[in-house]
Order: structure tokens, then C-alpha cells, then sequence
């Protein structure tokens, strides 16, 4: 049931996002639809079920979002450099990291966070394991790369999603 | 007796048709939208001789685009579908985060593909279009998890049912309207809206949701005769 | 002002799609032409709607939302093949 | 305001532009993908949030194309790196440490084990 609403929810904030109006004979419409596909989607995409509702998640993810998008930015900085330098500064390799989380779905934030961020690219996931592709290798045991690299979404995945 | 049914299908179909031909009148006047791209200015702006291609190639450039990534897709697919199963293929699973994310996009395109069909009469998607993109949902999800239980049946009714209510729309139009396929019986409405232009967004929600359920079946038979080899 | 801005922008966002077109054909392995593919891709989303801007027609951004869709299909559709997993 | 926006815009074609660079610069597979994703998707999403800037009206849809590129392009150059990973693409000789390579004998080892068949079959590739 929490996880037809919140598929429903979601549909709804896209159909109101590509209608880009709030008026009530698209709404229609919309609702109609999100809910025929959420009826059809729902024993599919049970991703959702982990999700927390309370406040105190909802400011984590705006948190997250945040800490998120600095790190894009700094990362996109610190591979132009990377880029643009004569003498390509890379120092390549796979390392292994461990998180904690359980849930599927933020398990993936995570992986896709990995992913957009300073020289990291996420290769495997294996059960607890993420193995990274960094373009700068650190710290190649494993404590010492989760700090470095999953450390930082982690604390906020794991209030959003426990 | 089949025969006899047939004969009397046909000569339905012929009294329906039967007002187009009759009413043909050729027209001498373009459109407003017409005559935009058949100014002289427009054609001579794009340097061509021929004026359909200068409408199809350069004003509506973009959805060669579209369609050649369509090509590129339909390409890559069928390699998919008629390559010989191998055994390494049960073996190596596909990456959980691939499984979770497509688990998260697949409602989302499906919403998308909507979108597209209920608003034909407004922008460059349509029916066929809306379609296509719901079939691509049905794809992402056999990409995900192939061994899914997959009801065939369910799309070959929603085929079926969207087929008939195709025609019967177009028969009422027939009837009450001024010809076959006729838009206005729904009333018409402002231009520019959702609900405008009568039966247009009906009728393309319908050939959309026909033209995805064909696709996607057509995809589930490839991947049944796949996995009996 | 704000056009000739964007129509830099358009320019650049070209360069970058013929720089790319180098590592297309030069490729070496499948992967990397496949890699060169998605950029392109992602690029002529950025470029589609800054032409939707400068042409002021919104609906370029529905077409920009489905190549973008039909494009990492496309992508993950041939990792799975030349992963031998399909 | 709209000026702003622009420039936003431009931005995020000079990311696209350094990585394209990087694309033709890098040495192996797995950098080329490095570049490939981070700076192409701030790239795009600059460029994204300076036309919502510039143009108010149309930031439901644009707004939805962020999110598409933000969910889509990690995926994508996750299974292609994992794809380059299964089908043994050499890496630059730069690299330091291959972890995956040791974990995945230690798999195998325990799928033989487990399942007896299916451990043949991994060790195909």
C-alpha cells in the first residue's frame, strides 16, 4: 500500500512536471493514468518500501542533495584539472569499499552518487562490497577508501532509508 | 455464410467511405500553417528547389533525429533477439543497481509514453510515437529481468479492445460527424489545450495504446522463441 | 546579449561533439566508440534545448526527454551484448 | 537575470568541451569513462539550469530532463564499465591495484562449491 502511493505520488509530480500546470482538467487525466500504471507497476517496483516519512528524512534529503551537488562540483573541478594538465596526473585503479546500507534503493543513490563524483566510478557490487574505479587511488585497504569515499553519503542514506 | 458476412463488411465500409469521395472538392487555399512554410521567403531562406523536403529536412530536421536513434535501437534489438542463446547467458546476472533503477524508470517511461500519445494533437509525438516509447518501458523490463513471468495475454486483448473502440470511434464519426474518422464529435474545445481538438486525443490514446501493446508482443514472442532454443 | 551567449554555447557544445567524433573513429575497442556514442548523446541533449530556446518552440524539449530515453537503451543494450549476457 | 542564466549555460558547454578533450586524452577504457560521466552530466545540467533561468515558464520539463540525465547516465556507464570489466579490456599501466580481480577468484572458488555447476561456466569467460 506505501509502495502503490508513493509510485502514484511520483507519477503524479511527473505528469505535473511535463504539463507544467496545475489546472484541474490535467490533473484529471494524470490521475486516471497514474493510477492504472501504478496498479500495473506496483508488484514490480517494490523499491520503494524502505523509504522513511518522517520529517526528520525529508530534511536529510535536502541535506544530501546538497552535500551531493558540492561534490559534483568540486569533482568536475578536480577532473578538468586532471584533463587540462600536460602531463595527465592520473594514478589508476579498483578499489574495494563496504557499506552498511540494506535497502536496495539506497543502495543505487549510493552507486549512482559514487559514480558522479572526484574520480570514482562504480565497477561491481557484490553483496556488501562496491568495488570503485578510482582515477587517483589513495588508500587502496578497505577502511581506509570507505572513508574516503562512501563515508560521506552514507550518513545521510542511512537516516533517509535506515 | 462467412462469405456473405464478409460481403456485407465490405459494403458497410463502402457506404461509410462512400461521403469522401463524394464531397472531394480540391482546395486552392492553404492553411495558415501551409501557407508559413510555403512562403516564398521560407523556401528561398532554406534554398531549396524541392518544398517538401525543405519542410520535411529542415523544419522538422529534429525528428529525423528521433528517427534515426529509433534505426540505431531497432539495430541493436534485433541483434539481441536473433542471437543464439548461449550458456554463459542464465550465469551472469545483471548488476543490482541496473535491476533497482530500471525498477524506478520503468513506471516513469510508461508515463512519459502518456504523455506523449494524449497530447498528439499539440506537439510532434502522437499515437505511434507514445507507443513506441511505452514498448520501450516493456524492453527495459525484459532487459532487467528476463526470466520474468510475462502475461501475453493481457497484451493481446488491450490490442484487440483498443483496435475496435479505433474503429468504432471512427464508425460514430461516420455517422454523426461529417465522415470517417471525423474529429468533432467530443466538442472541440480551445486551441492549445489538453481537451481541445474533440476525438484527436482519444483516438491517438487508443492507437497508442495499440501500437505498444503490438510492439511489446512482438518483443515477448522473440524472447519466448529465445529461450526455447 | 543573452543570444549571442547561447549561441557561443551552441557553438562549443559542436566542437566538443567533432572532438568526440576523433575518439568515434579512432576507437580501438567497441567500448570506446560506445562511451564516444553516450557523450554525443548527452551533448545534443544540452544542444536540443538551447535551440529550443533560440528557436522558442518548447516541444524540442520532448524530443531532447525521448532521445535521451531511446539513447541509454540503446547504450545499455549493447553493453549487455558485448558482455555476452542477453 | 537572464544574462546570468546564460552564462550558466555557457559553462556548462565548456564542461561538455573539457570532456570531449579527455575523451581523446585518457589513456584506458575505464578513465575515458571517468570523464565521460562526471563532466558530461554537469555539463549538461549547467546548461539545463541556466535555460530554466532564462526561461521560468519551461522549468517543469527541464526540470525532469535533470532528474532523466541524473538517474540514466551513472547507469548506463555503470553497466559499460562492467561490460569493459567481464570482457577483460587491458587497462593503461598506470594502474596501481586491481581489487576486483582477487575478490572474483575468491567467488568463484566459493560458487564451485555452492552450486558445483554453474562455476564451470564462470570460468568460461
Amino acid at each position: 500500500m506505501k509502495n502503490f502511493s508513493i509510485t502514484f505520488i511520483v507519477l503524479m509530480v511527473v505528469w505535473i512536471l511535463l504539463n507544467n500546470s496545475f489546472r484541474l482538467e490535467i490533473l484529471i487525466p494524470g490521475a486516471i493514468v497514474a493510477f492504472v500504471i501504478s496498479l500495473f507497476a506496483c508488484r514490480l517496483c517494490n523499491v520503494f518500501v524502505d523509504m522513511k516519512l518522517t520529517p526528520k528524512a525529508f530534511a536529510y534529503t535536502f541535506i544530501f542533495l546538497g552535500v551531493f551537488f558540492i561534490d559534483l562540483i568540486k569533482s568536475n573541478l578536480d577532473v578538468a584539472r586532471r584533463v587540462l594538465t600536460p602531463s595527465l596526473p592520473i594514478n589508476p585503479g579498483i578499489v574495494e569499499v563496504k557499506t552498511t546500507l540494506k535497502s536496495k534503493f539506497a543502495r543505487m543513490l549510493l552507486a549512482n552518487a559514487i559514480t558522479l563524483t572526484p574520480g570514482t566510478l562504480t565497477v561491481e557490487v557484490k553483496d556488501e562490497s562496491f568495488f570503485i574505479h578510482c582515477i587517483d587511488v589513495q588508500d587502496d585497504d578497505i577502511e581506509g577508501a570507505s572513508k574516503d569515499i562512501v563515508k560521506k553519503f552514507e550518513k545521510y542514506l542511512e537516516v533517509i532509508y535506515g | 455464410m462467412k462469405n456473405i458476412f464478409i460481403i456485407i463488411i465490405i459494403a458497410a465500409f463502402g457506404v461509410m467511405l462512400y461521403p469522401l469521395f463524394e464531397d472531394f472538392s480540391g482546395n486552392d487555399e492553404l492553411s495558415e500553417l501551409a501557407s508559413f512554410y510555403a512562403q516564398k521567403e521560407n523556401v528561398e531562406k532554406v534554398n531549396s528547389a524541392n518544398l517538401v523536403t525543405a519542410v520535411v529536412v529542415t523544419y522538422r530536421g529534429l525528428d529525423t533525429l528521433g528517427e534515426v536513434t529509433i534505426l540505431f535501437l531497432a539495430a541493436a534489438i534485433i541483434a539481441f533477439s536473433l542471437r543464439k542463446h548461449s550458456v554463459e547467458r542464465d550465469l551472469r546476472r545483471n548488476s543490482e543497481i541496473f535491476k533497482t533503477a530500471s525498477k524506478v524508470l520503468i513506471p516513469i517511461i510508461m508515463m512519459v509514453g502518456v504523455y506523449i500519445f494524449m497530447n498528439g494533437h499539440l506537439s510532434p509525438g502522437g499515437g505511434f510515437q507514445g507507443g513506441a516509447v511505452l514498448a520501450s518501458a516493456v524492453i527495459l523490463m525484459l532487459l532487467a529481468f528476463p526470466n520474468i513471468p510475462f502475461n501475453s495475454k493481457l497484451f493481446a486483448y488491450t490490442e484487440s479492445i483498443s483496435g475496435l473502440v479505433f474503429v468504432g470511434l471512427a464508425a460514430i464519426g461516420a455517422l454523426i460527424g461529417s465522415g470517417y474518422l471525423d474529429n468533432a464529435i467530443l466538442p472541440l474545445g480551445t486551441f492549445g489545450e489538453l481537451l481541445s481538438a474533440g476525438a484527436i486525443p482519444v483516438i491517438y490514446s487508443f492507437v497508442g495504446l495499440k501500437v505498444g501493446a503490438e510492439l511489446s508482443n512482438i518483443l515477448n514472442e522473440f524472447q519466448s522463441v529465445q529461450s526455447d532454443n | 546579449m543573452v543570444n549571442i551567449i547561447l549561441s557561443t554555447a551552441l557553438a562549443i557544445i559542436i566542437i566538443s561533439i567533432a572532438i568526440t567524433m576523433i575518439r568515434f573513429v579512432k576507437g580501438k575497442s567497441s567500448v570506446d566508440r560506445v562511451i564516444a556514442f553516450d557523450i554525443m548523446t548527452i551533448a545534443s541533449i544540452a544542444m536540443i534545448a538551447i535551440l529550443a530556446q533560440l528557436l522558442g518552440r518548447i516541444i524540442y524539449l520532448d524530443i531532447a526527454l525521448v532521445y535521451g530515453l531511446l539513447s541509454f537503451l540503446a547504450v545499455i543494450i549493447i553493453a549487455k551484448y558485448l558482455e555476452k549476457s542477453l | 537575470m537572464e544574462l546570468f542564466g546564460a552564462i550558466i549555460t555557457l559553462l556548462g558547454a565548456i564542461f561538455l568541451l573539457i570532456a570531449s578533450i579527455g575523451l581523446v586524452r585518457m589513456p584506458d577504457v575505464y578513465n575515458r569513462l571517468q570523464v565521460g560521466t562526471k563532466a558530461t552530466t554537469l555539463g549538461t545540467i549547467l546548461s539545463l539550469i541556466g535555460l530554466a533561468i532564462v526561461i521560468p515558464g519551461w522549468s517543469g520539463k527541464l526540470i525532469l530532463l535533470i532528474i532523466f540525465v541524473m538517474m540514466t547516465n551513472p547507469v548506463s556507464s555503470h553497466v559499460l564499465a562492467r561490460a569493459a570489466y567481464y570482457i577483460k579490456l587491458p587497462y593503461t599501466s598506470r594502474t596501481v591495484v586491481d581489487k576486483l580481480k582477487v575478490s572474483d577468484k575468491v567467488l568463484n572458488v566459493e560458487m564451485e562449491k555452492r552450486y558445483g555447476l554453474e562455476s564451470k561456466t564462470l570460468k568460461v569467460k
